[in-house]
């Protein structure tokens, strides 16, 4: 029983995520007015796409087709390394987060590197700007971290999580706000929402991430749909594991509560697309930045 | 002991032997390379002994010099640093026979041969050695030896301007090393090592600043890192990965000799060396991604490196300071480490460099593109290479930076206000360093090696030979095994840092095994991962395997007549970071809009020159030459000012002594 | 011994005015120097005899420099052989200058330089210090014909500078001996012969203040001959325009003897306790010449004068070396033998070049490597050896005198020492390097002269002591400078 | 015959004052041959007329050499001189007149600190040798021509000739054979020199010797 428990983090993002943004869709379309897609509808796409054929530049050599394998690889085995409610990770050592963070570091690096294997400047420029971002979005995210590391006394991503409980919030709930607030910002950038990215445009000179994929087609695509989708879901556990602190040590309590929370989190995340529009390119740093200092806020704070 | 100067003799001798057959140029070639790599293979034998067993050999003998002795010593910090010295030297050495090989027609290649076996002697004597005098000769032995590589190519006068450069820095450097070892030897009564003990504080800390001076500008600390961008890119490839693979190391290992003769630190000590090392670490790397030519890029990265090297130290000494073991063992543990895994990196990266210049012909990344079809093997062990220096899993350079982070993580935090702004920098910058440097070496490789070949150059590369190849391919190896056999290397690390920290040593040994057991979960991830990857792609195979695969032009947005020239550059690449960072790099850019309905013509070009060099350097020394200048009218010709000179100097000295 | 030393020369001298056999004159040249340097070197082992009442004496500082001396006087008459072979005897064009000149007659250039030898010579033995002055002199007249060798105005401007500016100092040196002669005075008796270890024996019976006013004019008048700013005004002119083998000989030997007239005075003020007093004096003039070489190096544009500054800055290093005393006095001598070696190199490397080049512009000599690959290497090797680049001997007197400084706490000096250094260096290394590395000239015809065995191998030689001394130090030497050391007051 | 002593050197003094302001280069010649004959009886006065022989005789050589021969090759190379006949100072004559007074105060003070051992003949010796010494330093340092040089190399010469005459007697071959040795330097040399100066540029204006700058 325990060795299933110890995967069902994968299980059930490799299950669920896809979901999450069926009710990110659900919920823009009902800010819109608009009926909107099925809930589901992720799901189709991915199946849809996982049965095509493909359709390959000549410029492309094989770093084009090992993007899209090795991200859905890399956001797999990362969930490994997540907590999810009350179920422990199936691999958790002092300092995992580190390496959490550091394999999305992978999957990007090859993302990247995909992208730029088409020779398309569009491409090259989504690249450019999914670097930068990035690189600045990354010390807020480690910072913060490390600040939740601080607050807790764990550097290990199970055990950190599990001590979020409501006591710590009384002790030092500031600390956990401001980390809380860096984290959704770097949670937005990351998985490319707005207002950092809209995955919704089609105008290829507005995009990050969705135009670093424009020639990728058929299973390829769908594993690259799917590790988005993961990876929102990975992330999206960090925010979680803050900010529902109900790590009673009962996992039929915690894993629904967790559950609940990432729903939640999805339709947060559809409020603030339906509300916000995206900001200009050249503040996106800005905002990263301001992540990065709410973030180092979190840690000198008591 | 005897093994090692068996293999310097094989060295030292080779070289020789090789410098006067330089009418052979395969002869040479022989002489020079086999012997660099059987010495090596000697010499290392010792360095793994001594680490392994935590023995220490030394030989003393008089040496007629005043102050000086021939007292050498391997332990086991010497035996950490002579092992990458050794194997990168002699891998190199094997990369250099086939490089070298294109200029037999010009040159004389006897030459760089011995010079090459004599900046090994150098370097294997740096580490080696225990007397301040035989320090600085085997130290500028080293650095000219290097020099004179550098300046190989010495008709183009960029790679003259770039061996002045060096000279130059390295010569300054020195003079800071020899005022050192001088107070150093004055304080102990002798320029032998060993006699030194309990040095009074404030000397420590004027040793110290002496010592951070002269070393770092070997090793290439902001803002002594100066000559580093031009010697580099100037030597002939295989020595740039040796310079900068383990030579500028000599620096590291000098700082850490330091350390280890000037007793207990303050605190600023370990705060000077994070600033530093974060200032290095996020400076170089900044600059790195302005620039244009790939082997200057790579020299910039040497200095992000050294930075994240000194950051191990940094957190090392803090360790110290703080009287906390974990954080010394794994501050210490995790820069040396980074020592080894930089030399087997940048080694490879340099070489990998080297292969493009040397079939292309140009190491100007935008005139390049689409190499991988034509290089596959020097695309595929340069693609390991970048993801090793970018710092992730699971190869060697993730593991070194993870152990920095572990260190602040577990213990960065336990002294209060005082400790969390160190942990915060240390932290913040390596995060900000790995993140930038993901994206210059996205770029490097991305706008080298794929997409379509920008120019000429790029379209008549071809594979290089085996040589290359073959040490290439042990580089990328080697990046990957570290990475995968980490937690029994970290174990071997225990009787250099009870050598630097003087911890018990059963302390360091628990504190390692559990480090190990973590690295060991690394490993087990990383295996998951390849496990993981091997799936998915059988499994896309299969899907792919029934149905149709189409090939076609790249999606141009329905562009008429897309060129190579429209894809994205490497300039382009960088904007967004080097704008946002244009207060350090101050790039100069040329812009020339697009103008009109129908514009003809626009360019978009930028230059980023160094600030430190331009701001710091450039005016003193135009201030010096120009106030010299100013007083050369001194000597102006006239016999009668002259005999002036002589009768006042004599009145002077009647006034002023017989007064 | 000392008589045979002194008397080879002139008799070689003589017989060079007499000879019309050009071939001749080089050998009796050439066996002369191998003569000269065969009974110094007997005089390591068997202690010459003291002739004229102690006048005449080889101790050991006087056999340190006459050994300096004949050896470089050797690797310069072997030089000198290939130079005279190479010299058109008919009108030449001036470099710097569209008018033509020829050379002064070969007769008068063997005895010249013969005379030379034995007037320094003279210097080295002489215990006297009316005969060391008188030698002092002497060389003067000797090496004046030997400066104006090349008949053209530049030369000639150098050679009267030379003369003019030598013989001031000379005069106030002479007026230094006077000095001395009133210091060692005792009312109502006959005084004290100023013979160097009488004076030493009288040490603390001597004047005082007329022994500081003495070594006041000793200082000012030798230092002019030994190049110490702002007294070295002659000495770029000299160096420069004098062929290069004289320059060696005028940069390795004479300015050493020089020196050892100023270390004799020096020898009696200490004698006298009056060192301090010296010491102070020579650190300052260290200093100053150190500096002022800096500034004139810097940017040179004649790569002979800027080696002859170079020697401005090493004076200033051996005065510098004596003045801080202790360790330094040992690295001071050390570095008189380095200097002299790694200079005399440097100038006859430069007179190759000059053959090749036909001039002597730093900017228009370019690529010694590519066109005369082994003269090349030696400029290279000459640089490092005189910049104080290890494994290089300089080296290691530079870092015994620095180390020294910082041992008796004069950091201050040692800054600026090491700092002046440091822009030497990096003035030479401009020069140096582009001469040696840079693209050759393409209208450079092909070689006038080839660099004969003649040329090439002295400074081959001296390269090879000079980096010898930098690695091993034979012990017959090491002693040798010790007891110099300490007969001059350090250890 | 301390008085003959006293009257030597302040004739020193006058003469040294003169060649500061004299114009002519042949007067300045005859100065000098003068103040050399002066010098030449200085031995004999200071030994009180006592006629020993080498005395005799190396006063008589003194005064052959600085008041004859001298004077006859120096006439001869000015006669050989087509145009100017003027010392063409860098400072002024009156202005130099000036500054040899000021030198000649400074000697008397820099006498006073170098306190003699002995009683002297005449306690101007010391401060007039210096001035003399001084005033040939400032002639070389403030004349443009190469003959004034070496006039001003003569004074200063005859300065230390002064000194070591007074007061060096005791060690006799010191100062005859340094003496000679530099007036054989002043005069064959540097009239060698003159005469291939003004062979070379058809002038001895030192002026044209100054090309070899820094």
């Amino acid at each position: 029983m325990m060795t299933i428990l110890k995967f069902a983090n994968p299980i059930l993002g490799l299950v669920i995520a896809p979901f999450l943004l069926g009710v990110i869709n659900r919920t823009k379309a009902v800010f819109a007015g608009r009926t909107g897609q099925p809930l589901l509808q992720p799901y189709y796409d991915i199946w849809k796409l996982l049965r095509k054929g493909a359709v390959y530049s000549r410029t492309t050599s094989w770093i084009f087709r090992a993007g899209p394998v090795l991200g859905l690889a890399v956001t797999l085995t990362a969930a490994l390394l997540m907590p999810f409610g009350g179920i422990p990770a199936a691999i958790a050592f002092k300092g995992d987060l580190i390496l959490f963070i550091y394999l999305f570091g992978l999957m990007r690096f090859f993302t990247v590197i995909s992208a730029m294997d088409t020779g398309s400047s569009l491409e090259g420029m989504g690249a450019s700007r999914e670097v930068t971002f990035s690189a600045m979005s990354e010390p807020a995210l480690l910072i913060g971290l490390a600040a939740i590391a601080k607050c807790t006394g764990y550097i290990s991503l199970t055990q950190m999580f599990s001590s979020v409980v409501p006591e710590l919030w009384l002790r030092s709930g500031p600390a956990l706000v401001l980390a809380g607030v860096a984290l959704l910002i770097v949670f937005l950038a990351e998985n490319c929402r707005i207002p950092v990215d809209d995955p919704n445009t089609h105008l290829e000179l507005t995009m990050i991430h969705e135009v670093m994929a424009l020639d990728h087609g058929g299973p390829d695509f769908g594993f690259i749909l799917y590790s988005a989708a993961l990876k929102m879901w990975l992330l999206g556990q960090i925010l979680i594991g803050i900010a529902v602190p109900i790590h009673t040590g009962n996992v039929w309590l915690d894993t629904p509560a967790a559950i609940a929370g990432m729903l939640l989190l999805a339709v947060v995340v559809g409020v603030i697309e339906s509300s916000m529009a995206r900001l200009r390119l050249l503040h996106v740093p800005q905002l990263l930045i301001g992540a990065t200092t709410l973030s180092v806020l979190a840690l000198v704070l008591r | 002991m005897s093994l090692f100067l068996w293999g310097l003799a094989i060295i030292i001798i080779g070289g020789l032997a090789s410098l006067f057959s330089g009418r052979k140029p395969g002869l040479a070639t022989f002489l020079g390379s086999v012997s660099v790599v059987v010495g090596s293979v000697i010499a290392v034998v010792p360095a793994f002994k001594v680490l392994l067993t935590g023995s220490i050999e030394s030989l003393q003998l008089n040496w007629s010099v005043p102050s000086g002795s021939f007292f050498i010593q391997i332990d086991p910090i010497s035996a950490l640093f002579l092992i990458p010295i050794l194997g990168l030297t002699a891998v190199a050495a094997i990369y250099g026979a086939e490089y070298l090989w294109a200029y037999r027609e010009k040159k004389n290649l006897g030459v760089p041969w011995f010079f090459y076996n004599l900046l090994l002697a150098g370097m294997m004597l740096v580490v080696v050695a225990r007397n301040g005098l035989l320090f600085l000769v085997a130290w500028e032995i080293m650095s000219l030896a290097s020099f004179f590589l550098v300046t190989f190519e010495y008709e183009k006068p960029m790679v003259r301007q770039a061996g002045w450069i060096y000279l130059i820095a390295t010569h300054i450097g020195t003079a800071f090393l020899i005022v050192f070892f001088i107070l150093l030897g004055r304080h102990a009564g002798s320029l032998d090592f060993d006699k030194v003990s309990e040095i009074p504080s404030s000397l420590a800390s004027i040793l110290f600043v002496l010592a951070v001076i002269g070393f770092g500008t070997k090793a290439g600390f902001m803002p002594f890192h100066v000559w580093l961008p031009y010697a580099h890119p100037a030597a002939p490839s295989h020595v740039s990965a040796v310079m900068s693979g383990v030579m500028i190391k000599t620096g590291v290992y000098g700082l850490v000799r330091a350390l280890t003769l000037l007793g207990m630190p303050p605190v600023w000590w370990c705060w000077a060396l994070i600033a530093i090392g974060a200032i290095s670490g996020v400076l170089g790397v900044l600059f790195a991604l302005a620039q244009h030519d790939l082997k200057r890029l790579l020299a910039y990265h040497s200095v992000e490196n050294i930075g994240i090297i000194t950051i191990g130290l940094g957190v090392g000494l803090l360790g110290i300071n703080m009287n906390s073991p974990t954080l010394a063992i794994l501050g210490f543990g995790g820069g040396l480490l980074h020592v080894i895994n930089h030399a087997v990196f940048k080694g490879l990266l340099f070489l990998g460099a080297g292969a493009v210049l040397h079939s292309s012909g140009t190491g100007h990344i935008d005139l390049l593109g689409g190499l991988i079809k034509r290089m596959p093997v020097t695309a595929f062990t340069f693609l390991v290479g970048s993801i090793a220096i970018s710092g992730l899993p699971p190869l060697n350079g993730f593991i070194s930076e993870f152990l920095i982070y572990l260190g602040v993580f577990k213990n960065g935090f336990a002294g209060g206000f005082e400790s969390i702004i160190p942990a915060l920098v240390v932290i913040g910058s390596l995060a900000l360093i790995g993140g930038l440097a993901l994206a210059c070496f996205t770029k490097a490789f991305g706008v080298i090696f794929l997409g379509e070949p920008r120019s000429n150059y790029a379209k008549q590369v071809h594979e290089v030979g085996f040589c290359m190849k073959s040490s290439m391919v042990i580089l990328a190896t080697l990046c990957v095994l570290l990475g995968i056999c980490s937690p029994w290397v970290i174990k071997s690390a225990e009787n250099v840092i009870f050598e630097i920290t003087s911890i018990p040593l059963e302390t360091i040994q628990t504190e390692l095994a559990a480090t190990s057991a973590v690295l060991m979960n690394i490993v087990i991830i990383s295996l998951v991962l390849l496990g993981l990857t091997i799936t998915f792609a059988v499994l896309r195979k299969l899907m792919l395997s029934t149905r149709g695969i189409r090939q076609v032009g790249t999606w141009d947005c329905g562009y008429a007549k897309p060129d190579a020239r429209m894809q994205y550059t490497a300039a382009s690449f960088a904007q967004p970071l080097t704008d946002l960072f244009k207060m350090f790099l101050r790039s100069l850019k040329k812009i020339s809009p697009v103008k009109g309905i129908f514009p003809a013509q626009s360019a978009f070009h930028t230059d980023t020159s160094d600030i430190s060099e331009k701001y710091m350097y450039q005016p003193l020394f135009s201030w010096v030459s120009s106030s010299f200048s100013r007083l050369r009218w001194l000597q102006q010709g006239r016999l009668q000012i002259y005999i002036l000179y002589i009768a006042l100097t004599l009145w002077i000295l009647l006034i002023w002594k017989l007064m | 011994m000392i008589l045979a030393l002194l008397l080879i020369p002139v008799i070689a001298a003589v017989l060079s005015l007499i000879v019309r056999n050009d071939i001749l004159r080089r050998i009796i040249l050439i066996v002369t120097a191998i003569s000269h340097t065969a009974i110094t070197i007997t005089a390591w082992s068997v202690e010459p005899s003291v002739l004229w009442n102690g006048w005449l004496m080889l101790d050991k500082p006087g056999l340190l420099f006459l050994t300096i001396t004949s050896v470089l006087f050797l690797a310069c008459s072997f030089y000198a052989f290939g130079y005279l072979a190479g010299e058109a005897k008919s009108k030449k064009q001036v470099f710097e200058e569209e008018t033509f000149f020829t050379n002064a007659p070969e007769a008068i250039f063997c005895a010249c330089v013969e005379g030379f030898l034995a007037t320094m010579t003279l210097v080295t033995v002489s215990q006297h210090f009316g005969l060391l002055w008188v030698a002092m002199e002497a060389t003067t007249l000797a090496s004046a014909p030997l400066i104006y060798f090349h008949r053209h105005h530049r030369s000639l401007e150098a050679t009267w500078k030379y003369l003019l500016i030598c013989s001031v100092g000379i005069a106030l040196a002479l007026l230094g001996n006077f000095f001395m002669v009133i210091a060692a005075t005792k009312p109502a008796s006959e005084g004290t012969a100023i013979v160097l270890n009488a004076l030493i024996g009288q040490g603390h019976n001597l004047n005082i203040q007329w022994l500081k006013a003495a070594f006041l004019f000793f200082l000012v008048g030798y230092g002019t001959k030994m190049g110490l700013a702002p007294l070295h005004t002659w000495l770029p002119d000299a160096h420069s325009e004098a062929p290069s083998v004289i320059s060696a000989l005028l940069s390795g030997a004479l300015l050493n003897c020089a020196f050892l007239g100023i270390l004799r005075c020096y020898q009696v003020c200490s004698a006298a306790g009056e060192a301090q007093f010296c010491q102070g004096l020579l650190v300052l003039f260290g200093l100053i010449s150190i500096g002022w070489a800096a500034i004139f190096i810097l940017g040179q544009a004649d790569y002979k004068r800027m080696l002859a500054y170079s020697s401005v800055e090493h004076v200033g290093i051996l005065a510098l070396g004596v003045g801080i005393g202790a360790g330094a006095t040992f690295g001071a001598m050390l570095h008189a033998v380095n200097h002299s070696i790694a200079k005399a190199m440097l100038f006859m490397t430069a007179g190759n070049i000059i053959a090749v080049y036909k001039t002597k512009t730093t900017k228009d000599v370019r690529g010694i490597l590519s066109v005369a690959p082994i003269t090349g290497v030696l400029w290279i090797a000459g640089f490092l050896a005189i910049s104080g680049i290890p494994p290089f001997g300089i080296f290691v007197s530079e870092f015994t005198i620095a180390k020294a400084m910082i041992e008796q706490g004069r950091i201050g000096i040692a800054v600026a020492f090491l700092a002046i250094l440091a822009v030497v260096f990096v003035g030479m290394s401009a020069a140096f390097l582009n001469m040696a590395q840079g693209p050759k000239n393409n209208d450079l015809q092909a070689k006038d002269r080839p660099a004969v065995a003649f040329t090439i191998l002295p400074p081959i030689a001296l390269g090879a002591i000079a980096l010898m001394l930098g690695l091993y130090i034979p012990p017959v030497v090491n002693d040798l400078l010790h007891s110099v050391a300490s007969v001059i007051g350090g250890y | 015959m301390n008085n003959a002593a006293d009257i030597i050197m302040i004739f020193l003094v006058l003469t040294n004052l003169m060649l500061l302001g004299l114009s002519r280069l042949g007067a300045c010649i005859r100065f000098v041959a003068l103040q050399g004959v002066a010098l030449g009886f200085l031995p004999l006065i200071l030994n009180h007329w006592d006629m020993e022989v080498h005395l005799v005789i190396f006063s008589i050589v003194i005064i052959s050499l600085k008041g004859i021969v001298f004077p006859w090759m120096l006439n001869r190379t000015l006669r050989e001189l087509a145009s100017q006949r003027e010392v063409e100072p860098f400072i002024g004559y009156g202005i130099s007149i000036i500054a040899g007074t000021i030198t000649l105060v400074m000697c008397m003070w820099l006498s006073s600190r170098l306190p003699f051992p002995e009683p002297l003949m005449s306690p101007l010796i010391v401060p007039v040798a210096f001035f003399t010494i001084m005033s040939g330093l400032f002639l070389i340092i403030s004349r443009k021509k190469a003959l004034t040089q070496v006039l001003g190399y003569l004074v200063l010469e005859n300065g230390i000739y002064a000194f070591g005459v007074a007061l060096v007697g005791k060690q006799p071959m010191l100062v005859e054979l340094g003496i000679l040795l530099d007036i054989f330097v002043a005069v064959f040399v540097m009239g060698i020199a003159i005469f291939h100066i003004n062979r070379e540029f058809d002038h001895i204006d030192t002026d044209q010797l100054s090309r070899l700058r820094s």
